[in-house]
């Protein structure tokens, strides 16, 4: 080390200038590098700002306001791997008599009329790759907003959680649930 | 072993020609747990390829067209072997169906950099499509030659994608694939009975191919579970028992039941060209 | 001891570093032969990115073969560096001095050329840093530490880096001396940065000669490491002909086989195309040649060894997978040729000291060498894939198609342009060991007694 | 059972609703959407999978499927647990068909023919021009001629009658007709249905040329019978199969014998006659009907020693066939293949039945069993129209008596025709030809008008599977999915066509549901008809388990013991027998435009999407030919390329060639690929049975010079079981 450090004092700042001149380019494409490797490992599940609905429907008031259990619209959640989103039909249950004058409502309305489903953007969603099936976390009675957040006081619904790979595993060492590759990847 | 559970949990063992220093993993990881596992009877298979399209349609694998079969780069998870023994007039063909054999000590997985592959607790030899990154050791490793590389993105036209099964991942290019014992329909039962609240019964599981093979030459089952009825067969069948390789000490998850030929001869001419007379 | 080159301090310097500074013709036509090859590999990946390996000559169960081939190969001459370099500096091997430049930067360059093979020939090469880059983060999946493809890339870059190490202390001088002589300020302040101050004071001469000695002898296991891990490639599988337990020290000598090989013929070329005449004499080849002749037939010994194992292991698979290496054709045609190349036409020739003290024939034979030790790893490699076992059905062949030639190729233009490049902008032969080699060669007359003007420490 | 029997199946019409307003809709961007459909049916939910029990094609092979559809998609085709014949278990065929309803290459919309004849040159039509031309067509023809593929139940009722109103016939059209071998049941068992084989019991089987675990008849039943046969409870069965060309059936013979091409009935005679020399079983059983032929002296004439130049089956192999077979009983003997395509195939299937009576195993366990009648209110399946028969319907047309309009549904006769009979011709004298199908074939590249049908699994239709399983056995098929196309079923057509212009004999039904539904009411009669119906589409079907018929009548023998078969030449000029077959996979060709059919490789040379030609070592030797060398092969009557794979269970001087390939017509996997070996065969007929005699031809082989790799699974030629390292590891106990 002192023979190094011997080499020190005979550093110019011209040469030190020329040092960190051509050092940094490397550097700080190395550290580019890098941070695209890093990104890359890490993405695939980080949270979005919430996507544009083709209707306005608004979570914090049916969830909120009406506190209607979310099994009453998400059907599938007990039984099955998706959570579903309810039909028009469901939707009309109620809004062929509540607040039909509502702009919102009279696009259900419309599709509806004229028999076309409604292309919501998904909000939530894992890669092809992973096989996600609802019913057992609703058995092992994992509550809704564990993964999806306070969905009752959201105006728009948007991912709070990565559900990237290491997030769905800690919840699952933390629970001693499986943790075999096999379990979430198909 | 004391009780026939035991018995039949070791079989797979018992049947390697190294089970002495070889430890299967119902020995060492799990023994009261699930081994999947398959009994070929190959005295009932009659290579009529029925399984091979029911891996097909069930698995997602790609169109094997002409170029590709004469590249040798078709896919087939299980493929039918077709063996020549004798001339003619005594030329006789055995068939046998080949698929990866979710070896208890698999030379695939101990080589891959990425545990792409690995053991599951359930005897399941798992390839994470994800994770692989393709350096293909594993198949150069697999004395079965049953994993698959995919050379391209495979490619259905439309409206085929359709057919498209939605619980199998659609592999890309790079990686490679193999038989999974149809995971999908095994997790998918494991969550059924889970959401009932019971066990799996023994039976309910069945790859596609084991479903539709007419002559039931393969059954698949759980080679730990004594109650099942392929494992009582094998049981039954021990003097026809036989693992593919063995020497290769993988201890293969697949049990095959020799051939019945009244008329071979085992002895060591048995194969000296029979004089033709027509 | 071979007679060390006398030359005065300013012939050598000029001659040394001429071409450091000088632009002759023929290096951008050489430069841009290479390039375009390159530009052609280039294409090749890009496409094989883009729309998988289906480019290759690779099927069902043949899933190595050109690149993993070359990989190997390139792994191998790179031992020849640090093998001719540091166990030469060692033993203070006075010949040595003009040698060890170019063996070293020689590595360099193979070794860079080698660990890209792995990347382009996985599937997914943007996914290998599961592979390569030990993190977990929280999903709890490590590289598989039971993988030798995870040894690998952890010996390759152990050694690729004590490599620069060890080359850059031995620049180190001759950087300064680049400095010096700079024709521009540009240059000057290039070489200056990279010099490290190095000024020739005693002390700086003595830190960099330890420093030089330490690093041989860390390097050695380091270099033995390497290839024995690239072979356990093969040899920790089950596929007959390849799981052989002298696989290790057999890679390795073969490894120092071809790597000493190519130092021989880089010299020959350099000492042409660099007018390094006065530097690299016969007596270097001598030397070098009569090294091979150890260990080629070392080589072979272990070349044996493999097969006779193969054969007294009596497994059907492995005497089958020999059988098809040395009888069956097409193997049989490379089979003879390797033989003929690696060891029957160049060693008997070695035995001649005519031959050894010829450039062009030394040439040609470490040239053949080299084709023979390629064809050795090709006959490794894919013979055994082609017949894994039992399973005759699966049985496949292998044929290599037009984009792994131009793979292959492009290896070896990239080693040369990394070679030719590096010449370019530093100094090939060691100037300053050489220099010293004069200095210690100086004799001045005391009283009646000539006697060396330096004494070694 | 497995998993699948507790599921489930749901009733098509219940749950379509869903599925249709998701096919409806263009598939969603499934990455970045979710839809919410409007309607919801309760069982449907996105993502589930729903179970409908349907059959597979129109195919007469029996089988019913349960289809695993999610979304309104048909994504996997799996046995009907429940169905008697096919238990559950499905074969190569049946389960490709989800990609022939999802093939690109469908019939989408109406096309009328714009250049000549078979030029390939259409137009697209809407729905209403088509049937309008087609209704102005019918309108003005006096006779018609409805030409179809083998279909049954209500389907055929309506093909049938419809025919009739319009004052001309249905004629079935079979590739490789059943017509032999019903003949044969009807002479030898005075049987009018095709006996139930039951192969789980016995304990041998002698096949001359019946490839029943490939492609015979109703595989899938066979199979699971084989299965039962060879590992079930009790006696291992033997399996003795003789024949001039290896079968898969051959493949898993304990036995295989080869036998000269028509000699199929000399050696079954010959075995006879060692029974009955040796006494091999008991005299009671045989006596009669051994009298009936001549008596034991006749039979004399067959034995071994006599025959054996004849046959090429060695004296030897003839007696030990004899006594396998006689001292393994119960079993039975039968006749299919090769062995029936001959010039006395009638013949060869009535000596194949002689032994039956024989060992007694008629009407036995183990044996051959009667199958019942069918019920006066269901449509038998209908039997194919004999060869001879159609040649001479062609004929006629040529002569210039052509019917006014044809209708072609899933049949190829222009494909399947060999070249000699002109067929293509004939069919271009009618004014008018309809061609409806899911996808273009040679004879649909023929009609003027090409309507889309729908696909098996879009419709609604019955069927009686035949042979059945020793009971009464319907299946029902039901829409699993939208029809993804404009296409509309054939019966549907009919009805539409038939209410329009001749109301006062049409039926009561407007749709193919309407009448299958009627039909159903009227065969499951009694209690609630609703909960019935519902139950029945479910099941996939009904049949009843307690049925025990026997033969009826006395054997009606008119077998010719001096029958030589006869062949296309002398044998000189054309020194070589050629042996059509069918693939496991390819059949008879009509589903070729499947890529995964296409794609499983031919057990036997694990060949895929080409046609070779199977050769001896030494035919090839002589030859000069080797493996993946074209050779042309020329009969009499026409010629086809092909590639030579050379197999050593080849018989020297026979060439093994598949059916299956060679069309101009039907998508990017089927057109010219390969060789339609059926065009060159000679029209030559069994006596007797109207059959086509398809290995009656002879040919010679020329080699073309040129090379092109055969597509196999295998790499290497020929890999064997009997090298150091045995796979298929054997054992004789």
């Amino acid at each position: 080390m002192q023979h190094l450090t011997a080499l020190l004092p005979r550093v110019t700042l011209k040469q030190a200038l020329i040092v960190g001149g051509a050092t940094t380019p490397l550097l700080a494409g190395g550290a580019g590098v890098l941070a695209i490797l890093l990104y890359l490992m890490a993405a695939g599940g980080t949270a979005t700002p919430a996507p544009e609905q083709p209707i306005a429907f608004d979570h914090s008031v049916h969830a909120g306001d009406a506190a209607i259990p979310c099994e009453f619209c998400h059907r599938g959640v007990g039984s099955q791997a998706a959570a579903t989103v309810p039909s028009v039909e469901q939707c009309m249950f109620c809004h062929s008599v509540v607040k039909t004058d509502s702009p919102q409502i009279q696009l259900l309305q419309a599709h509806w009329d004229t028999n076309t489903p409604v292309n919501w953007a998904r909000v939530h969603r894992v890669p092809d790759h992973v096989r996600f099936v609802h019913a057992p976390h609703i058995q092992a009675g994992v509550a809704c907003e564990t993964c999806h957040g306070d969905v009752a006081s959201m105006e728009e619904v948007k991912q709070v959680r990565s559900l990237a790979m290491g997030d769905c595993q800690g919840c699952h060492r933390e629970n001693s649930a499986s943790l075999d590759c096999a379990t979430c990847h198909k | 072993m004391s009780s026939s559970a035991n018995e039949a949990a070791s079989r797979a063992s018992a049947v390697s020609s190294m089970g002495q220093t070889i430890p299967t993993d119902a020995e060492v990881g799990h023994p009261e747990g699930v081994r999947w596992g398959m009994v070929v009877d190959l005295d009932r298979c009659t290579g009529c390829q029925a399984c091979v399209v029911a891996c097909q349609a069930e698995n997602n694998i790609a169109l094997n067209e002409e170029q590709r079969v004469l590249e040798r780069r078709a896919k087939t998870w299980i493929r039918i072997e077709r063996y020549w023994e004798g001339e003619f007039p005594n030329a006789k063909a055995r068939f046998i169906p080949v698929l990866c054999q979710h070896c208890g000590n698999a030379p695939c997985e101990t080589v891959c950099p990425v545990w792409a592959t690995y053991h599951n607790n359930e005897g399941l030899n798992v390839q994470v499509y994800n994770r692989c990154i393709g350096t293909r050791f594993c198949a150069n490793g697999c004395p079965y030659s049953v994993r698959y590389f995919n050379f391209w993105n495979p490619e259905w036209p439309e409206p085929m994608n359709n057919q498209l099964n939605p619980d199998v991942t659609v592999r890309t290019k790079g990686i490679i694939e193999k038989c999974t014992f149809c995971i999908q329909r095994i997790n998918r039962v494991q969550v059924t009975a889970k959401t009932e609240g019971r066990e799996i019964r023994s039976g309910e599981v069945q790859p596609a191919c084991a479903q539709s093979c007419p002559t039931s030459a393969l059954v698949f089952c759980d080679l730990n579970d004594p109650e099942s009825a392929p494992a009582q067969l094998a049981e039954a069948e021990a003097g026809r028992s036989y693992t593919l390789l063995e020497h290769f000490g993988t201890d293969p998850g697949i049990i095959y039941l020799k051939k019945v030929d009244p008329h071979a001869e085992l002895e060591e001419d048995s194969h000296a060209p029979v004089e033709t007379h027509a | 001891m071979q007679e060390p080159v006398v030359a005065d301090t300013k012939t050598s310097n000029r001659e040394l570093l001429d071409f450091v500074f000088a632009w002759p013709a023929w290096f951008f036509a050489v430069g841009g032969a290479l390039n375009g090859l390159l530009v052609a590999a280039f294409v090749v990946v890009i496409l094989m990115l883009m729309f998988g390996l289906q480019f290759l000559g690779y099927s069902h169960p043949v899933y190595w073969g050109f690149l993993i081939v070359n990989f190997v190969f390139w792994i191998g001459v790179s031992h020849a560096g640090i093998m001719v370099s540091a166990i030469l500096r060692l033993t203070q091997a006075e010949w040595r001095r003009p040698v060890t430049r170019a063996a070293e930067v020689l590595t360099i360059f193979s070794l860079l050329t080698a660990v890209q093979f792995p990347l382009i020939h996985s599937g997914r090469p943007w996914r290998t840093m599961y592979w390569t880059f030990p993190y977990d983060w929280n999903r709890g999946a490590w590289p598989n530490p039971r993988s030798p493809l995870v040894w690998d890339p952890s010996a390759i870059f152990t050694y690729l880096t004590s490599t620069i190490l060890f080359v850059y202390v031995a620049l180190l001088p001759d950087l300064a001396l680049a400095r010096d002589r700079a024709p521009n300020p540009v240059s000057r302040a290039i070489y200056g940065v990279l010099a490290m101050g190095f000024r020739g004071t005693t002390r700086q001469w003595r830190i960099q000669t330890v420093a030089g000695l330490l690093l041989s002898a860390i390097i050695l296991p380091i270099f033995v490491s390497v290839h024995s891990i690239v072979s356990w490639d093969f040899a920790v599988t089950s596929v007959p002909g390849w799981h052989n337990t002298i696989f290790a020290p057999y890679f390795v000598i073969g490894a120092v086989h071809s790597g000493v090989s190519a130092v021989v013929t880089v010299m020959i070329v350099m000492r042409y195309a660099f007018g390094l005449k006065r530097f690299i004499t016969r007596d270097h080849i001598d030397s070098l040649a009569r090294l091979l002749i150890v260990v080629a037939t070392v080589w072979l010994f272990f070349f044996l060894l493999d097969f006779f194992f193969g054969l007294y292991g009596t497994e059907p698979a492995e005497v089958d997978t020999w059988q098809r290496r040395l009888v069956e054709p097409p193997w049989v045609v490379i089979a003879i040729t390797f033989i003929i190349c690696a060891y029957i036409i160049p060693v008997p020739m070695w035995m001649f000291r005519a031959v050894r003290r010829n450039f062009f024939w030394m040439f040609v034979t470490t040239i053949l060498v080299n084709v023979g030790m390629w064809l050795e790893r090709y006959m490794v490699v894919v013979p055994a894939l082609e017949r894994k076992s039992g399973l005759t059905f699966t049985y496949g062949d292998y044929a290599p198609s037009l984009s792994e030639f131009i793979l292959v190729a492009a290896s070896f233009a990239l080693v040369i342009l990394g070679f030719l490049t590096f010449s370019k902008l530093l100094p090939i032969m060691p100037a300053a060991d050489i220099k010293e080699g004069q200095i210690l060669a100086d004799r001045i007359r005391v009283g009646r007694a000539n006697v060396p003007a330096a004494m070694r420490e | 059972m497995s998993g699948l029997g507790r599921r489930r199946f749901l009733v098509g019409s219940a749950a379509l609703a869903g599925g249709a307003t998701v096919v409806a809709c263009a598939a969603p961007e499934r990455e970045s959407q979710v839809q919410s459909f409007v309607l919801q049916p309760e069982l449907s939910l996105p993502g589930q999978e729903l179970w409908f029990a349907t059959t597979c094609a129109h195919s007469s092979c029996g089988n019913s499927v349960v289809v695993r559809t999610i979304d309104g998609r048909a994504k996997k085709v799996e046995g009907n647990p429940a169905f008697p014949v096919n238990q559950g278990k499905l074969n190569v065929r049946s389960q490709a068909g989800v990609q022939s309803l999802y093939h690109p290459d469908r019939l989408t919309v109406p096309r009328r023919r714009r250049g000549l004849r078979g030029a390939n040159e259409f137009e697209d039509l809407e729905w209403p021009a088509g049937l309008d031309l087609l209704t102005e067509k019918m309108s003005e023809a006096r006779s018609v001629v409805v030409i179809t593929g083998p279909i049954s139940g209500t389907r055929a009722r309506i093909a049938r009658d419809f025919a009739t109103a319009f004052g001309g016939e249905h004629v079935v059209y079979e590739t490789l007709e059943s017509t032999v071998w019903r003949k044969t049941v009807q002479d030898g068992l005075g049987a009018r249905r095709l006996p139930y084989l039951d192969i789980a019991n016995a304990h041998s089987i002698l096949s001359f040329g019946a490839d029943f675990l490939s492609t015979w008849l109703s595989p899938t039943q066979y199979g699971v019978g084989y299965g039962e046969f060879r590992q079930g409870h009790g006696e291992r069965g033997r399996l003795i199969q003789v024949e001039p060309r290896m079968s898969l059936t051959g493949a898993n013979a304990d036995s295989w014998v080869y036998v000269h091409p028509g000699q199929e009935g000399a050696l079954a005679l010959s075995i006879a006659q060692v029974i009955a020399a040796e006494g091999l079983a008991p005299p009671d059983n045989w006596f009669n009907v051994v009298s009936q032929v001549g008596g034991l002296d006749a039979l004399n004439a067959y034995a071994p020693d006599r025959v054996s130049q004849r046959t090429g089956v060695p004296v030897e192999r003839i007696q030990e066939i004899a006594r396998e077979f006689a001292s393994h009983q119960p079993g039975f003997a039968i006749a299919g293949g090769p062995a029936l395509a001959s010039t006395n195939g009638l013949d060869n299937g009535l000596a194949a039945m002689l032994l039956n009576h024989m060992v007694g195993s008629v009407g036995q366990p183990g044996g051959l069993l009667p199958n019942p009648d069918l019920r006066s209110s269901v449509t038998p399946p209908t039997e194919p129209t004999s060869f001879a028969d159609l040649a001479g319907r062609g004929n006629t047309w040529l002569e210039g008596d052509p019917p006014d309009v044809a209708i072609v549904f899933e049949a190829d006769p222009v494909y399947g025709m060999p070249d000699a009979t002109r067929f293509a011709d004939a069919l271009g004298k009618i004014p008018f030809v309809v061609g409806i199908g899911t996808i273009m074939n040679e004879t649909l590249g023929h009609a003027d008008l090409v309507l889309p049908s729908t696909h098996a699994f879009e419709e609604w239709g019955d069927y009686v599977p035949d042979p059945a399983p020793r009971q009464h056995v319907v299946g029902l098929q039901q829409p699993v999915v939208r029809p993804t196309t404009s296409g509309r079923s054939f019966g549907d057509i009919l009805l539409t066509l038939w209410h329009d212009l001749r109301p006062n004999l049409a039926p009561p039904w407007d749709t193919m549901r309407d009448a299958v539904r009627a039909n159903a009411a009227e065969v499951f009669r009694g209690g609630d008809f609703e909960e019935r119906w519902v139950e029945l589409l479910k099941n996939g079907g009904g049949w009843n388990d307690d049925w025990a018929p026997e033969f009826r009548s006395s054997p009606n023998w008119h077998i010719n013991l001096l029958a030589e078969p006869a062949f296309s030449d002398n044998g000189v000029e054309f020194p070589l027998h050629v042996i059509p077959f069918e693939g496991v996979a390819l059949g008879g060709g009509d589903e070729t435009a499947n890529p995964w059919l296409q794609a499983t490789p031919d057990p036997i040379s694990t060949a895929t999407w080409t046609t070779w030609v199977e050769m001896n070592p030494s035919t090839a030797a002589a030859l000069n030919v080797s493996r993946g060398d074209v050779v042309r092969i020329e009969t009499a009557h026409g010629e086809f390329e092909a590639g030579v794979y050379i197999s050593p269970a080849a018989a020297p001087g026979v060439l093994g060639v598949p059916i299956g390939q060679g069309h101009t017509f039907g998508g990017r996997w089927r057109e010219d690929r390969g060789s339609n070996v059926l065009a060159s065969l000679a029209p030559l007929t069994v006596a007797g049975a109207g059959g086509l005699a398809w290995a009656a031809t002879r040919a010679r082989v020329r080699p073309t010079g040129d090379y092109r790799q055969l597509p196999t699974i295998e790499v290497l030629p020929n890999a064997r079981n009997d090298v150091e390292e045995v796979i298929v590891q054997i054992t004789n106990e």
